[in-house]
């Protein structure tokens, strides 16, 4: 067992914390978040030259060969810091389907772009009143002729303004689910852009009988089920990643602002109630982090239990994310619901979290359900599993 | 113990409807309905506020010689609920709930006629100025320097998170005539006009997008004395007294209800366009607990206030009804959220139709407030541990 | 309206509880607890004379014509005193069911012994894994001749043992409900006594073709749901009152020992966390109570409403009480856990009450259910409603 | 970081698993999970006891010349867990987790040498006597006397919620030999015959309705001197030193997953006999999100544990362990309660085969003693603010 980071791990951790804490503090963070497409060009590039934006390719495609818990310790820096461009979307989804899904010509075309940060591919998979982040699309892609067409409406798609292309999840006629890869200036295709609460942009993108040829469809004419879903759930780690750094930080600031702050005669952590509150506060963040640690430990060890370890981490994520939220803006009083601080921005982040990718109740129960149809919670969830007695 | 009402109270029922129907229009519903802050603006509130003063109804808590109605507790009640259940307007209360009632009771009979009519006409909007930069839920701490200079003051500090600030010409507020003594013992009850040379508006944004509230700095700003509510130096029994009469003046369980709907009216038009909302079990059962919580609330505020007498205040039980209330706000608030599921993602502020849904997560947001202003949750706890519990 | 209660109403409560403070204190209370059939003679003896046995029940049949307020304060006064005897199966409910849904003769043959306490009848109705109380049964009876053959099994019966006969619900063969007068030594029945969470005793019954005449039949043939739907939402709103009663209790005992108990140099209601809690505590006992009120208001307004405002008392004082009784047991400390105060039997009373009748989670989702699919929620709960605009 | 099992490490589990194969008999399984008190009697835990000395695992953390194990973190987190899955019974701590170690540290050799020898085979059953009626929490205000007398101290007061003093020849016990200076500064560790004249054990009935915990009278009990440990009034260096110990101890994430094993397995004998169980959303929503908590938990304890050298303490943090610990065991002991139903309302105690739906309703009753007894939650929560946040 090695219960520490690696120093590979320890190096992206500390590069992308230094970088941030000198370019996106919470003023600069403004330049992002006014900006048209949610992307500030300079942190855009930054992230190309510091190569994260191949963070999760292997170094044969340009990138770092990062594993869950490099993407996860990444994710975490962002969230303390809020970042709001669409990284996830962009880098965690759509760059990494095409090299993992994409056929050798598709993987030529896009990927050394896409590292580069000249074009940026989004997932488009979300649709309205569709919870379930792997249950189906009502999206279709009917065969026809040398191509497809296809119809269908996808909801608040982050990063899509200003992308290059989308990732669009089909239902195709088999019942299977297909990825198309559709520029967002094709005939038929409706681009409705929508700021987000977490301050990133997104858009409302219709499909009105959109025709692509075969050669826009990801990979080898199979289901893509497996590959996204399991993607999917990683992204959704790295969401929890990014949800714990966003807590973390809410702790510390409402810690400092509790001793700065006088009330009574004294600093308002010197109440025994503030102090609970605190170390309640805390808690939720050490088992925040644990979660996200055995996510992607699970993960790593078997990508198969990808899809439980993000109903897990969701649920136990989510569950403390509404607490800590909730009490950092209260215990800084009326300056918790201003924007003079960073905690009301840290409340929205943490807010869009638990209502994202089918939200943290949906989450709890599909992990009691997938737990229930096996025999997993008789077993240690940390020690490898091994043939039971 | 009944609820029936008697034929009197049945009749007064019926006229509030007909009032209702007669004089609340669709824009003033739809602005109301819309309003994600804690009060509606004042395009909403003024016609509101003028279709009640031409019915008599604007000040039903006053001394019937200035315009109060001499209703029972009862009757208020009623009149509270019908409004909000109609979706009236929310009457911006820091002039007819807040400085009226301190002028009617500490003010000089010229002040009562220079203001309370103004006041009801809508003619003064009123904002307050009591909370400043280091003095919050412990508010005898405020700084703000009103130095005697002839037969005015001169003002020098600042005054935070002053609603409405941007849209009102009269700020009542609390400032420092003397630093000696007890901290409540220097101060003074001051009634502003925002049009006075050195008074600066900075909005203040806020968690769900709105503009609502404001920083107010002060600069060598002149105020006569005569504006000055009572003696020197007593401001404070001016500001208690208007705490103790905002308790008693509180029914907020049909403005709750009101909330309610919004997420229920949500619920259908989310099902009318496709979402499966009743298919989840979790939220229902969520729904239900809400609604619990809220027709309990609601008898237990009609038990509370509905037994009160004319001027009479709750006393301390009225910090349990302030608790629940402002966390009934967020349950509520947070319902609405859940019910939106992934849609709470989108930021929209403009409106949309006749669509409750955009309103829904700035509600959330800004509902967070509630338990922070005007007595933070944590300062009800502690009145209700020693004054109803007893320890 | 009439916001206080009636000169009656505050008569019996009183009543009640100078009779309890005096005959039924936690010592004595064991009189009860340790009696075969969970029942003291003096003190059911008692019950007779002061008239609660015939409490529901009209003038005519020798009752007081109490409606639901007025069994509402005698169970909160039960409540707070912790009373073992099966009062709401017998009096409640057996009683009340005889007197409403029984034919004239067994009215007379019945009432006059219910109401002087000579004889006891109580009803059969929850079965093994069927949560909610208005649900179809199990248990059946097929007309055989010229009656029935009831065969079922019915689990944890308050106030069995000891009882003369039991009402036993049962589906009939043309899908509606019965309720069968079954003596307990009728052949074929088997009467397995337990203990209850609550230190009341109870049966396990099981009916193994037990032939009964048609006279046994509960009223006329015809479909009792509605009259025992009624009086069992009824029945529950008075375990709501009992609850509040045991919740108040055990918030007054706790404020009274925190103020005693010193660590640290001073008491421990001195500490800002033991204050917010009793406060919160408060809180939760203020709601239940008038969640009470609201609960009998509306079914005296209008009993068909009986089951939706069942629903909402269970929902509500359920959730308080659980926060009432954890939060008493957790201030008292180790006292809290010990049976040298009466704070563990209050715990173990309130969770009694959160588990049965189908339990509190259950309640809400109930009333979530009835609310969404009525408009109920629209209007306001207090005021009577109007043909709306 | 990664959960890999080294081959050193593989081979040690199948080491252990192969132990439990030839030693964990039904018997011992049965008797700890009929168990809903905090430790199983002594007929259950006392065969596992020797079946563990006699391996040599009995004492993993004392030094090795002692019968330690000098096993490694992570060793230790695999044994704790593997023999908690394993249905083992639970070691009765008073001897060898907690006064053993105190011996160990501040005994002398002659001590050293009549006692651990004992406590390792059993010979003598330990209880713990530092709570008093009037010291729970604040254990240093604790007051029973001990009064030199020659060769001797004659002990006058009483203990309190003494687990298994009706089982115990020995008591280990803080008595207070001095009442100048500070409270700390004049307690004394004292060993105690239980058979010494003047010792009463009174049962305390509990919640759960098991006989666990007693109160110790003494009335001029006569203990020599020799049976103190360490010098005179300096027992709360022995009693820091054992909770210190204690805290690096405990390893809580093997013994909580065997208790959701007893739920999980009540959901299969439920729905075994008709009740059909998963069909209620809610209830699998909760039972995903205690697997959730738990998995979370074992996560954050062997990071924690399972990085410390030996001899090392996981310092303040272990009260974040300390607390989620005891409230997971209560959300998982309510868990059970829910999943009962109705079922609940049945109070028995005795066996019942192999059904495990007995003990889930004892078990959630005692566990509510878990967040009071060893360090209240509150206590826990200031540790944590102080030590953690830094507050």
């Amino acid at each position: 067992m090695l219960l520490s980071l690696t120093e590979l791990q320890e190096m992206i951790e500390s590069s992308v914390l230094e970088f941030l804490a000198n370019e996106y503090d919470f003023i600069k963070r403004a330049r992002s978040r006014d900006a048209d497409d949610g992307i500030a060009p300079q942190v855009w590039r930054a992230f190309a030259e510091m190569g994260w934006l191949g963070l999760p390719l292997p170094e044969a495609d340009g990138g770092i060969g990062g594993r869950a818990m490099e993407s996860g310790l990444l994710m975490r820096a962002f969230g303390r810091h809020l970042v709001v461009e669409p990284y996830l979307n962009a880098v965690l989804l759509g760059t990494r389907l095409i090299a993992e899904a994409g056929r050798a010509e598709q993987r030529a075309e896009w990927l050394p772009d896409l590292v580069d940060g000249r074009r940026r591919v989004v997932l488009a998979h979300d649709e309205r009143g569709v919870a379930d982040p792997w249950s189906a699309r009502s999206t279709r892609a009917q065969e026809q002729g040398n191509g497809f067409r296809i119809s269908g409406a996808k909801a608040i798609v982050a990063g899509a303004p200003g992308a290059d292309a989308v990732l669009v999840s089909a239902r195709t006629e088999t019942g299977g689910l297909a990825l198309f890869l559709v520029p967002l200036d094709a005939p038929g295709v409706t681009v409705e852009a929508c700021r987000m609460l977490d301050g990133a942009r997104a858009a409302d993108l219709r499909f009105d009988d959109v025709q692509v040829e075969r050669a826009a469809l990801l990979g080898e004419p199979v289901d893509a089920s497996e590959v996204l879903g399991r993607i999917l759930a990683e992204a959704i780690v790295s969401e929890c990643w990014e949800a714990c750094g966003a807590m973390q930080a809410a702790l510390e600031q409402t810690a400092e602002y509790t001793q700065q702050r006088v009330q009574f005669g004294k600093s308002i952590s010197s109440f025994q109630v503030v102090q609970h509150r605190l170390a309640e506060m805390a808690v939720c963040c050490e088992e925040a982090l644990a979660a996200c640690q055995l996510a992607v430990l699970s993960i790593e060890r078997d990508p198969t239990s990808a899809i439980s370890a993000a109903a897990m981490a969701k649920s136990k994520v989510g569950r403390g994310a509404r607490f800590v939220a909730q009490e950092a803006v209260q215990l800084h009083g009326a300056m918790g619901v201003s924007e003079e601080l960073p905690v009301a921005s840290h409340f929205r982040k943490l807010l869009a979290f638990a209502q994202g990718s089918g939200g943290t109740a949906h989450a709890g129960q599909r992990y009691g359900e997938l737990m229930l149809l096996s025999d997993a919670w008789r077993y240690s969830r940390t020690l490898p599993s091994l043939a039971h007695a | 113990m009944n609820l029936e009402l008697s034929p009197a109270e049945q009749a007064f029922r019926e006229d509030v409807r007909a009032f209702l129907r007669d004089n609340l229009t669709y824009e003033l519903r739809r602005g109301q309905r819309e309003t994600s802050s804690m009060y509606p603006e004042p395009e909403t509130s003024g016609p509101w506020q003028q279709a009640l003063q031409r019915q008599g109804w604007l000040v039903p808590l006053w001394p019937q010689e200035w315009g109060g109605t001499g209703w029972t507790a009862v009757q208020r009640f009623i009149f509270e609920s019908e409004c909000a259940l109609a979706g009236a307007p929310l009457v911006h209360p820091m002039g007819v709930r807040l400085v009226g009632p301190v002028i009617l009771r500490f003010g000089s009979e010229e002040q009562k006629r220079r203001y309370l009519p103004r006041i009801m006409s809508g003619e003064d909007y009123w904002c307050q100025g009591f909370s400043e930069p280091g003095a919050g839920s412990d508010l005898a701490s405020l700084k703000m320097r009103a130095v005697a200079d002839g037969e005015d003051y001169i003002l020098n500090g600042s005054k935070i998170w002053t609603t409405h600030a941007h849209h009102a010409n009269m700020m009542f507020a609390l400032v420092r005539t003397s630093t000696e003594g007890k901290r409540q013992e220097g101060i003074s009850f001051l009634l502003i006009d925002m049009n006075t040379p050195g008074i600066e508006v900075r909005p203040i944004a806020t968690i769900g997008g709105d503009h609502d509230v404001n920083e107010v700095f002060f600069t060598d700003v002149r105020v006569p004395q005569a504006n000055r509510i009572g003696a020197e130096n007593a401001g404070w029994d001016c500001a208690k007294y208007l705490l103790e009469f905002e308790r008693g003046a509180g029914i907020f369980s049909g403005r709750l209800r009101s909330q309610l709907k919004r997420v229920g009216d949500a619920v259908g038009e989310l099902e009318a366009s496709g979402v499966d909302v009743r298919g989840d079990a979790r939220l229902v059962a969520r729904f239900g607990e809400v609604c619990a919580d809220l027709d309990c609330f609601e008898m237990m505020e009609l038990r509370i206030m509905g037994a009160l007498q004319p001027g009479q205040s709750p006393g301390p039980v009225s910090s349990i009804l302030k608790l629940r209330a402002s966390r009934m706000k967020q349950a509520i608030a947070e319902l609405g959220v859940e019910v939106l599921g992934g849609e709470a993602l989108r930021w929209r502020r403009e409106s949309a139709g006749d669509s409750v849904l955009p309103v829904l997560v700035p509600d959330y947001l800004n509902s967070r407030a509630y338990t922070i202003f005007g007595g933070a949750a944590e300062v009800q706890l502690g009145i209700i541990a020693k004054s109803v519990v007893g320890v």
